[in-house]
């Protein structure tokens, strides 16, 4: 009877110890997973608004350079035009 | 079945309050991070992410999509190492 | 720096789409005059004229001469006023 009861108590602790294993594992994996997905998640969402606000200032600065280098063209123009009528009245 | 579920909530009651379940996390936690475990499951969210884009992910999507694979990932050496710790536990506790 | 590439152009497409592109650039040459900037470099184009002597100055030469100096004389109020509006209107129309 004793030796039935060890066994049996032997079983149960096999089989309990095999149920708290996956029991344990899946909390920790479930609980890492979820960790780890909303923190993934994040790092693009950061990434993401960091990249937005680089590209936002490369595109600014190049608005910028654009429209300074076409205005100081056009203002290059103008002026020598100006200049060289003045002197062509002056000749005259 | 009775006796057995009895004896479970005992064994279980021991276990949070002499603090090894935590304790038992911990080093599942450890492991996972040891192993590669956690570095693989970053680098298939951020497959994830990529493959359906950003804006069409979230957190619950994220987590249904990988953790399938998060499981199959676990090493069987990190599974047999609790599975070892945990008789380990109950033998020398053999009260319980 | 592949998706920056990528971002950039998403971006321009959307400002040029929705005409906000050439709207920045006016706003931006309304503010170069009211900021004094056009007077500025009138200034600087007639000083290197005056220097050099109207015979030996070419356009070419007076837009090299002139702007480095123009560039620098955006005021950075005008810059981040530019940068702002692009930040209002890429928050309102896209999503990116």
């Amino acid at each position: 009877e004793e030796a039935r009861r060890r066994q049996e108590h032997e079983a149960f602790l096999a089989e309990f110890s095999c149920s708290l294993c996956t029991e344990i594992l899946h909390e920790v994996l479930d609980e890492t997973t979820q960790e780890v997905a909303s923190s993934q998640i994040q790092a693009a969402v950061n990434e993401r608004a960091e990249r937005v606000a680089r590209c936002t200032e490369q595109i600014c600065s190049g608005l910028i350079e654009e429209t300074v280098s076409a205005d100081i063209a056009l203002l290059v123009e103008d002026i020598l035009e100006a200049q060289l009528l003045r002197i062509h009245k002056y000749i005259k | 079945m009775s006796k057995d579920y009895q004896m479970r909530a005992a064994i279980n009651q021991k276990l949070i309050e002499m603090g090894e379940r935590e304790r038992l996390k911990e080093l599942l936690r450890a492991k996972l991070v040891e192993c590669g475990w956690k570095d693989q499951l970053k680098a298939q969210c951020k497959d994830v992410i990529r493959e359906k884009g950003l804006e069409h992910v979230t957190v619950e999507d994220l987590v249904t999509d990988v953790t399938p694979k998060g499981r199959a990932l676990v090493p069987d050496s990190v599974k047999k190492e609790l599975l070892q710790r945990i008789r380990s536990f109950l033998a020398q506790h053999a009260a319980l």
